[in-house]
């Protein structure tokens, strides 16, 4: 987590730097078919982060001896942009890069039938525009919908949100600046008809009650989260039956 | 440029293609023989860049972020600043497009419009010194291909030029005061295919894929030629040259004209 | 993880586990669902190392050493040390895995290695700077891993911090005076499984060829999380992710008693 | 193009540095089949420039999926000598010579008989020994001279030649001084028989009229160096002849 | 070699810094089946050398074009681990490492009888844990081991060492300290039954007479380090019985 | 070595070699078993490299250039110039040579050159400190090889020990007096083939395609070993080895007459 500092994280009032309570997320948009060669699209702007997602599959996995005869696997790529950070990021995959795109692709595995398409791959490609906290959630909901948008049958959408300590108080969805000075960091994704938790990762200090209180902060979230998510896709199958009905 | 999946378009198509330029003098999509499609440019997208810019070129989406941080100039040019262009032709904006080291195709179309940026003059990189031989601007220009549908060229130079026309140099970083970066003029490039015996403006990939030649002319304000690239293995005449030459001229202030103020 | 070499686990087998846990609650090899294998931990192994470890967890061995050089600090940290993790998968240790670039399951084991002791504060890094922005001491954890049956994460974390809690300061190399590594903690990571609807403890290779999903859990003396991973394709209910942490807190401490002083 | 500077590039008499007049060509010599090992091969002179280029094949593209069932495909690798130039370049392609690579072989695939040889790939291997500006067109006037040796079924040569601008000024085939502080840079080759063109680069500032100037010269220039590339073939198979007569 | 100094690597009695005569051998360790993966392990302690060697196989050659249809290859990677040397080591193989696996690769592959599995490759792993001078010879010596202790078939096994010149004197099996201050080194291997020499390097200088009074230390050493091989194979041919008679 | 493109040598040439170098000591191309082929040098090849060399050994083609810049020196080394030698196997060359990062036998021909120039101290580098620690004198060897038919060893050594007999330092470039590059004096690398129980000497490609084991001797005018380097998997007797050390002090003097004065 984030270097010690002096900075004041709330308010007199107990709110946060950017005017939210403790439990409330920043502001969530998400559009589908956003591009026309990939096979489903998703575009999500949460708080000032910016990420496209792409969806292509299933395909025949390649090269061949990755191709399991049981099932399709998801391969997600989470990558980004050299303008996304303040500092000028060198294109190419870095070692943190690599590990979220291991957990999202296993995230997604969970919720993909895979077991519909053997021998196939599916690929998911993230994309940060902007980075502003809690990309590898932000991008890994994107997915989802990306991957519904793209007519993958799956047994859920996945919902992911983070929980972090700021001030010794637990706060949900962590703003640029609460990451950076914070206490601790909890990134979680769910399945959000059964409340499966497919990724959690933490770092920083947290005590067994404040994990407690961090998880059903995020459960909570994720129902609202998920509402929207739905939305996106209605709105989409809705321009697609008006677009049938021409 | 990259085929399709299957590296093959059904003869029907490209029949299609062909006869309808051949006979009517018209484009499969409906366009005359130098018509661009529709250009859309979004500028500040990414607020945190210190310049921005989403192009939609019909259907081809990219989009260019440019960051300006000061650093060292190199040693034979200690006076000016220093500038770079990149382009990611990123996995989802095709099927057969791969993530890792930079690809020849993407690397000629970065040269190309950087050529046309640099070349035009288009940043004063007199005006980035911050100390001469110690420390200066350098202007990372890094554009995310997203949707390909032919004429990436085009369609990256118009990203990088908005976005640089918008751009401002972060100078409070170092206690000075931001400024808009310095800018003299607006490069276009136009390229254009040989179909045949035709030369086609903005190609759309299913052009691209019938297409035996490919030329890319960069002109600004002064209509001088500032950067030219023939590609792709067929040949031009040089009246063909010289035609296209003056085809781009036209074209250009149209693209000029879209450009942001 | 790795799979065997065909990727395949007769079935016989697979089922002989199951059973054994689904009907007895007792594991192939005869342990308990929470029971560690043993833990045979042998320092200063590589005395030219800074500080080092040889670690057996069942048939799993690696061997940490720890470098100590000073340089300078990151920008944004200039008053503290430097802390860097990495780990090998040598093709020594298991027949698929590939000399060349780290994999991305090494990366994994790493950064949920590193995180731990980071998170922690294991190490004292403010301790550990000889002049503010300047210089300051860099602590190069390398661990190599030489044989492989399972659970890479907890023995790679029983080697550093046994590793670390043993390591010297070379300041005598710049002039100074050598003085133990600054420690505050002894963070044990907890590696549990879920097989069928079970969760076990400190996985071997064959447990974790039938896992659904993978949890990591790491505390310290102070029964905090300090950092938790879930992995491979499975979930975890929220109620499961519960129990793991009250069984990870308990089986923590008994690695903790391995510790060496 | 080059850096601005004060440098004179003309003296009193309209010469450049060099004494040449703003329409002569460097002195250009080629030679043939100086390699043994290679199916063809040729070594250019062209001023300070001494290139050397071998030709393998037409033979079984490889790997398997670059196969196109219709035609060979030809390959161009320009690569620079470590000592080529003033400071010691690290070996290995660059971004430059990886874009050099792709319009030279893209100028050869125009004048081989590609549709003779199904399934093949021709390698062109580029090797710039010394380089004194110009290396494109000179590797590229040389590689078919080489591909000829090799017996590779052509339409026609091809023929590179350079015009620039140096002090407001159209001039042929620019010199290392004129390439580093002249105005213009106007790379071209041609197949002479028909005056196709197959490679065309420019940067820097040219007006139509000194484009339309630089043309014209550069077209009656390469009628100059096709001959000596005529005759350097003349001359290999003079000595051919020759040793079947032995 | 080395770099001049002043230096002095021997005392009054003619003994050198450790204490060894010129003759004299450093403490040599063999273990064998150490790893429990593996095909066949070895680990060796030579002064301050600590190696770890692995063998799998032999095994299908992959990928297939590597395969030779008469016989196996060996394949030998020695690499050093990053806390091995005294400045910390970047992972990966550098060139002296890529130059060390190939000499060991060759030979091995000497000693073994690869034309009895053909389309075959043979892994032998080396990995320098703590470099003391002599890992080459101290990483081949171990591999020859660690190969019998797989089962490979060999013609005989091999061992190395190194002699070098240290103050004008022809000594056997450098320390470290020798190692960087001394005026030549020799590592060679033979196989002890016949005599033959499958790998030698030499650097530095040594006239004629003095590189025979080296090899002739060399050859006498490797009767003892043989010994030491073979003593490490009983042992665990004994442990293996012991097993089979429980 | 690489081996022809098939990988084979037909069984009638394979034997035709063979028998002739048993029968009558005669090899395939007429000569005597410690016979050179015809060597050629030319010198200043490269006239803005510091120094170059082209050398024909029989078929086999190389060219060196040596580059000598100003730079840092190593830590450990403050008071010596630097010297550094890669090899290229171009594809050019040979068939089966590939562009791409150095394949395992041009780190090792490079390597052996290298040796046999270092330890002989023909360079003497203590002359090349400008200023001890913070800069020296560094010399680039590089080789293209550009014609392959067999002991690239010994043309590339040819190669860089004419090439570095002829160069002058650019010093120049730092204000002060360009000075010819202190050489002490020239090593000559002799290798040699064993082929059945016959050793040969500067063998072509199809000797070296069968052929059991190689043995290189570096010497200087002192008569000295410098370098040596046992290549393949064969072996050789100490009592072969003594004789090619013999032999290669004969053969040595031979080359170190073709040196440029």
């Amino acid at each position: 987590m984030g270097t010690a500092s002096d900075k004041k994280l709330f308010d007199e009032n107990g709110l946060r730097l950017d005017g939210r309570s403790p439990g409330d997320l920043r502001p969530i948009r998400i559009e589908t078919d956003v591009l026309n060669r990939a096979d489903g699209s998703a575009f999500i702007e949460w708080g000032g982060n910016k990420i496209q997602v792409a969806v292509y599959g299933p395909r025949e996995a390649y090269p061949r001896h990755m191709q399991n005869i049981n099932q399709a696997f998801v391969r997600a790529r989470y990558n980004m942009a050299a303008f996304s950070v303040d500092e000028r990021k060198r294109p190419g995959p870095d070692r943190r890069s690599m590990e979220i795109s291991k957990v999202i692709s296993e995230a997604l595995q969970a919720a993909v039938m895979v077991e519909l398409f053997p021998r196939a791959q599916i690929d998911v490609f993230i994309e940060v525009l902007q980075a502003d906290a809690g990309t590898r959630i932000a991008g890994l909901t994107a997915s989802a919908v990306a991957l519904a948008a793209a007519g993958v049958p799956m047994r859920d959408l996945v919902v992911g949100c983070t929980a972090g300590k700021v001030d010794g108080k637990v706060v949900l969805d962590l703003s640029k600046e609460e990451d950076n000075f914070g206490q601790a960091d909890l990134p979680v994704a769910v399945m959000p008809k059964s409340g499966k938790v497919v990724l959690m990762q933490m770092d920083g200090d947290l005590s067994i009650d404040e994990f407690n209180e961090a998880t059903s902060m995020i459960f909570k979230a994720t129902e609202r989260i998920n509402q929207i998510q739905r939305d996106a896709l209605k709105k989409n199958y809705a321009s697609t039956a008006q677009d049938w009905g021409e | 440029m990259p085929r399709d999946e299957l590296d093959v378009m059904s003869e029907i198509k490209r029949n299609y293609i062909l006869q309808k330029i051949r006979k009517d003098g018209i484009r499969a999509d409906g366009r005359k023989l130098d018509e661009m499609r529709k250009v859309v440019i979004q500028t500040n997208f990414i607020p945190r860049a210190s310049g921005s810019a989403v192009v939609t070129l019909g259907r081809t989406k990219v989009v260019c972020g440019i960051k300006i941080e000061a650093g060292e100039p190199f040693p034979d040019t200690p006076n000016q600043g220093v500038l770079t262009t990149n382009v990611e032709l990123l996995p989802m904006a095709f099927p057969t497009f791969e993530a890792g080291p930079p690809s020849e195709d993407s690397i000629e179309i970065a040269r190309v419009v950087d050529r046309g940026i640099r070349e035009s003059k288009m940043i004063d990189l007199q005006k980035l010194v911050v100390e001469p031989a110690k420390q200066v601007w350098i202007v990372f220009i890094d554009i995310d291909v997203i949707d390909y549908d032919g004429n990436l060229i085009d369609a990256c130079t118009i990203a990088a030029v908005s976005a640089l026309a918008t751009a401002v140099v972060p100078a409070s970083t170092i206690g000075q005061k931001d400024f808009p970066l310095p800018i003299t003029c607006r490069p276009a490039s136009v390229t254009m295919l040989k179909i045949d015996n035709v030369v086609v403006v903005d190609p759309d990939l299913e052009e691209e894929q019938i297409a035996s030649a490919r030329l890319t002319v960069t002109m600004a304000e002064d209509g001088h030629l500032k950067a030219m690239q023939k590609g792709e293995p067929g040949f031009f005449t040089l009246e063909e040259i010289q035609k296209a030459i003056k085809t781009s001229s036209d074209v250009g202030s149209q693209i000029r004209n879209n450009y942001p103020k």
